[in-house]
């Protein structure tokens, strides 16, 4: 599986709400060692209503400028959430949640 | 905006744009469209004779290079006659003030046009007794061209 | 000779500031509208330091291009579309720079400028593929100096200062324009001054170079002082049209009308200089452009670039060149004048100005990238507000462009 | 991207994706079209490798953009898609830093199809610039 697959998939909660797509997979280096380093291991989704704006990351920190881009990202974003990986019971499409 | 409509936005500015550079002339269907295009003309041939005008005084004052010289004549006369060829294609409405207006443009239009290219030759030729003394004739036509522009704005 | 080195970087910057848009832009606007739009250039000259300060730094600490980083922040489908906008801008100013050499040539020879588009186009590779870029650069720069030729025949003017400062600082739109033709030239004016071209330039260039955070002293030096100092060049020549080619009523459509104001006050040596300095500011404009069409795709597809490394080691990014190249003297040899092309080319810089500039400032705000260097609270604020007067720019430039009818 | 106490955390699409990957010299490879991910053993997802070319990036572009893409670099190309493995990553920073030299990753069919049939052929293309 590519990790674009994943990325944009629709989410769904197991009683079939949406809870919107996903904007990024955030990675831990925990994993087995794969060269000389850890593998990456996805951990959690970033889900939020949509794409716009993601990656400039002030969905997803707090504190970064200037004051005008960072309030309307957020705004936009005002719904996002970090799903943890181990909730996730299917991959699908869509990406479905557990409970 | 949808794929779709980026698309179209796409046609419609490569359309504008073309439209644009093309510049087109078309018809004047009043006698007011036909002056004010008339009262362009006229700007405009004012812009390529004081050119001219400059460009002689400015090398009779020996400051300019003979290739400047030349090079800015020519385009002052072709600038000249690309106005007077646009001008000339523009269909006038059927009145008498249109077909005066246009035969007074005209006619300075025509003058205009074979004194600038008196002086294109001068300047070739290295005359610049004579070049001076043409250019002589260019004020008075800027006046007339002026007194056009100013009656038809 | 650190000093000796300041000095070099600051006058490169200024004669390398004006190309053919702000040679034709302002010398246009001077002639139909006096000093009243030289508010313009001037903001135009705030916003180009502003932006080329950021990307320079975002380019000594990141050691990334700027469509490198338009794609990593906007994605990869956005980043696309933002890479065919700027490159199709960027290569309409690379032909409006090759006409523009041969205008200047065809001035001093008399020889139809036609006639050496290809000459100049085949010189312009010929350097890009051979020559080393700080000589490229710095000599194009110092060349372009020549033509400060526009100040020395202001001097010879005597003009009254105090009114023309006055037309600056106090703008009044000349009875005759339409209010829409004034905002539509303040906008090309804007385009002249704030070339988007100029900074992917300045930036790569600081990659190639591998700036360090204290050749990022010297990088900022540049920009506050050169880029200002270039800025008034482009006052200069508008002035020298206001007291010129206004009163006389000439509307200026060719370069030879550009130079004229300058052989009228100044004589034939200003004139040698003036045509050198054309020659000069357009040639290196063109080099500029070209290799910022290949920046711009190298980069964002990640092959590598530069002028560092053996043609052979970056073949696509040369076939990008050469290829941009042939494209856009092809353009000029159709025998569109090279002049209306600046003319479009400026407003379309304007118009695909925030498509970097946006990315630029998010990415000089990054704290995973920048760290400490990251931009200061005033620095954000001045940014904003020109965030906002660069989109507004953009959003009104076609509308207007097609309401004047291109500026008629 | 921070430090916890169990590794290093990044987001992938910000932190990897589109991101310049440069070999242990300091020479652009490619950017990071696209990454493969793998199930472990343990039933976790693992980043396995860097997807590189049109036909990764193609369906990224998502939508018939995409889809052109795509068919387009299938129809040139039918040697498997260009792939870095995860295991010569050195560092994921501005960069994503390999341990590997670009001369043993082949990774791009193109570059040496233009050097090989144009640019070779142009005299000076051997030299630095002077």
């Amino acid at each position: 599986m590519r990790a674009s697959d994943l990325i944009g998939r629709d989410v769904v909660r197991a009683d079939g709400t949406a809870v919107g797509v996903v904007t990024d997979l955030r990675c831990v280096q925990d994993g087995p060692v794969r060269g000389a380093h850890a593998s990456l291991r996805i951990d959690a989704l970033l889900v939020s209503r949509h794409h716009v704006g993601s990656l400039l990351g002030y969905d997803r920190r707090k504190r970064q400028g200037p004051w005008l881009i960072r309030v309307i990202v957020r705004y936009l974003h005002r719904h996002m959430q970090v799903v943890p990986w181990a909730d996730v019971v299917s991959e699908g499409p869509p990406v479905r949640l557990r409970g | 905006m949808t794929r779709r409509g980026r698309g179209a936005a796409l046609v419609l500015l490569i359309g504008m744009l073309l439209l644009t550079l093309t510049g087109c002339v078309g018809n004047a269907r009043t006698t007011g469209a036909y002056r004010g295009k008339a009262h362009l003309s006229a700007e405009a041939a004012i812009s390529s004779l004081e050119t001219a005008l400059l460009a002689v005084q400015t090398s009779a004052k020996g400051n300019l290079f003979g290739s400047v010289l030349e090079v800015t004549l020519s385009q002052a006369e072709d600038d000249f006659g690309s106005v007077q060829q646009q001008f000339d294609s523009i269909q006038p409405p059927n009145t008498s003030e249109a077909d005066k207006l246009r035969s007074r443009l005209d006619d300075l239009l025509t003058r205009g046009a074979s004194t600038l290219a008196d002086l294109r030759i001068a300047a070739r030729r290295d005359q610049q007794d004579l070049m001076v003394h043409t250019a002589q004739d260019v004020q008075p036509l800027v006046n007339k061209l002026d007194a056009l522009a100013q009656a038809t704005s | 000779m650190k000093l000796l080195q300041v000095a070099l970087g600051i006058l490169t910057a200024i004669g390398g500031f004006v190309d053919i848009g702000d040679l034709v832009t302002n010398a246009l606007v001077g002639a139909r509208f006096g000093m009243s739009l030289a508010w313009a250039t001037l903001v135009g000259m705030v916003g180009i330091c502003l932006y080329a300060e950021m990307s320079g730094r975002v380019a000594a600490v990141t050691r990334r291009g700027t469509f490198d980083l338009v794609r990593e922040r906007l994605g990869p489908r956005a980043g696309l579309a933002n890479l065919i906008a700027s490159y199709l801008v960027t290569a309409l100013t690379f032909a409006a720079e090759i006409g523009g050499v041969a205008l200047a040539l065809e001035l001093a020879t008399s020889v139809n400028y036609l006639l050496w588009v290809p000459l100049v186009a085949f010189f312009a590779w010929l350097l890009i593929w051979r020559v080393n870029f700080s000589i490229l650069e710095n000599g194009a720069g110092l060349l372009g100096l020549a033509l400060l030729a526009f100040g020395f025949a202001l001097w010879r003017l005597h003009p009254d200062f105090g009114h023309l400062a006055h037309q600056i600082i106090a703008p009044h739109k000349p009875g005759s324009e339409r209010l829409t033709t004034y905002w539509y030239y303040a906008i090309a004016l804007f385009g002249a001054a704030m070339t988007p071209y100029e900074v992917f330039f300045f930036s790569s260039g600081g990659v190639e170079e591998g700036w360090s955070r204290k050749d990022l002293m010297v990088a900022r030096l540049n920009v506050y002082v050169g880029f200002p100092l270039g800025a008034t060049i482009s006052l200069f020549i508008a002035a020298c049209a206001t007291l010129v080619l206004k009163p006389r009523g000439i509307e200026v459509d060719t370069l030879s009308q550009v130079a004229l104001p300058v052989a009228f006050a100044a004589g034939k040596v200003a004139l040698a200089f003036l045509i050198l300095g054309f020659v000069a500011a357009t040639f290196g404009a063109a080099l500029e452009t070209g290799l910022s069409c290949g920046y711009a795709a190298a980069q964002y597809f990640g092959w590598q670039w530069g002028k560092f490394v053996r043609p052979r080691q970056a073949s696509r990014f040369h076939l990008a060149v050469l290829l941009t190249l042939i494209a856009a003297t092809g353009l000029v040899l159709t025998t569109i004048d090279p002049v209306k092309i600046t003319e479009y080319s400026v407003v379309f810089s304007a118009i695909a100005l925030p498509l970097t500039y946006f990315p630029i400032l998010v990415i000089s705000n990054d704290p995973d990238y920048m760290g400490e260097q990251k931009n200061g609270r005033a620095l954000n604020f001045l940014a904003t507000v020109f965030l906002v007067i660069i989109v507004v720019a953009s959003v009104a430039a076609i509308p207007l462009m097609i309401w004047t009818r291109a500026g008629q | 991207m921070t430090e916890t106490s169990h590794g290093r955390v990044l987001d992938l699409n910000m932190h990897l994706l589109d991101r310049q990957v440069v070999d242990r010299d300091g020479r652009f490879v490619c950017k990071v079209d696209d990454v493969e991910l793998e199930r472990g053993a343990d039933g976790a997802m693992y980043v396995a490798k860097i997807l590189i070319g049109p036909r990764a990036l193609g369906p990224r572009f998502r939508g018939r953009l995409g889809v052109w893409v795509r068919a387009i670099a299938e129809r040139l190309s039918t040697d498997p898609i260009p792939t870095i493995d995860f295991a010569v990553v050195e560092d994921i920073g501005s960069a994503v830093k390999l341990s590997a030299s670009l001369d043993d990753l082949r990774v791009a069919p193109l570059e040496d199809w233009v050097r090989d049939h144009i640019v070779s052929r142009v005299p000076g293309s051997r030299h630095a610039s002077e």
